[in-house]
């Protein structure tokens, strides 16, 4: 199943760094995502960047069992 | 004479940073500039006085491949580069303790600024990165935000 | 919370330089960012390769009031500047070596970056400072030769 | 009277850091400076800068005997 990293402020808000949603698009996972870890976490997740296996996506982009999805708020590093 | 090859070191870790032995490493005989850029913890941030430390939150791997990314940039637009270094802290940073390093050695100076300024620039907007201001009152996530803009060629 | 004064350290002198004990000394609670310049020995001049030393004469005297001009200048400039530091080694510097550093604390980093690399050019054309290239087979004045520029307000 | 300081390039010329020489022009005092030392150093001074304690000065400029000449050729630092 699709793998999550929740990063920063997300981390935050979701309570976990890791999870696995089984679901086939990035929207689909994140829309599961949102029901687990409540307002809080989809507010995070609508200022957020989505990268798979490190490339920026789109939210209709399909995913499988190996893909890593990671949720990135805005940073503040350096 | 031999000459000697191009040299990166990245690192996201929590271990202390050291500039003075990131500049001892990038000294080569065949560069005659060195510059080095120390990110130091300061007293106050965009919200609040007093700040104690910093807390930096990442995933490794991202963040090191973001900077594996920029130094890639950085090397195809300033071809003589000797050696580059990006080390960036991760968990507490206390009060002046040093959060993040960039270090480049060149043949001239001109290059080295160039090259050292584009990698913090680009480092402060394209690596996922998360900090929290801890003063004695308590933390929290840092104000100073941006949108993550990838690394793009320059 | 008491404000911490502007502090310069200037020296011409034959002693070694050490980039990180200035850059360790260039650290403040206020300033969030350091840039250091440190000019090394190549392998290469204009004139010879296989250089083994520089060797630089001067005025001691001539070439530290040069320097605090440069200083004074880059203050005005950029007022929000923490600390500085410019040393200039005098006499025989080894292959690898250290020349010069400049080094350059403040709040942020851009106005550190455009003072170092300011403080470095200037001290480049107005210095009164001479080097020697020296090779196995001998030794003679450099090439890279400037017209001396006195310090003007920038 | 009036103190010469050669440096780099001049001082091999003249053969020597230091000297005095009793004149009241800096011009004066460097014919003076050129017949002591001869052509290598002649040449050195055409394209030299002169300071008098430490500001930028003409040929023409009077000197004192507290006063310190220094012929500074094209300058290689940093």
């Amino acid at each position: 199943m699709p793998r999550l990293v929740f990063l920063g402020p997300a981390r935050e808000a979701a309570g976990t760094r890791h999870d696995v949603i089984d679901a086939d698009t990035v929207a689909a996972v994140l829309d599961e995502a949102k029901v687990r870890y409540g307002r809080a976490f989809e507010e995070i997740v609508a200022v957020s960047q989505i990268w798979v296996n490190g490339e920026v996506v789109s939210f209709d982009t399909p995913v499988g069992p190996y893909d890593e999805i990671a949720v990135l708020p805005p940073v503040s590093g350096g | 004479m031999a000459s000697i090859p191009p040299l990166d070191w990245i690192s996201v870790a929590p271990s202390e940073l050291s500039v003075g032995e990131l500049i001892a490493w990038a000294t080569r005989a065949d560069c005659g500039a060195i510059v080095a850029f120390s990110g130091t913890v300061r007293d106050s941030s965009g919200s609040h006085d007093e700040i104690e430390a910093l807390e930096y939150e990442t995933s490794e791997e991202l963040a090191e491949r973001s900077i594996r990314e920029i130094v890639g940039v950085a090397r195809r637009r300033w071809p003589a580069l000797g050696a580059v270094a990006v080390h960036h802290k991760t968990g507490r940073v206390a009060l002046t303790e040093t959060a993040v390093v960039v270090v480049v050695s060149s043949p001239h100076r001109q290059e080295a600024f160039a090259a050292a300024q584009f990698c913090i620039d680009t480092l402060k907007e394209s690596v996922p990165m998360w900090k929290r201001d801890v003063w004695s009152g308590g933390s929290e996530w840092s104000s100073d935000t941006r949108d993550i803009i990838k690394v793009r060629e320059g």
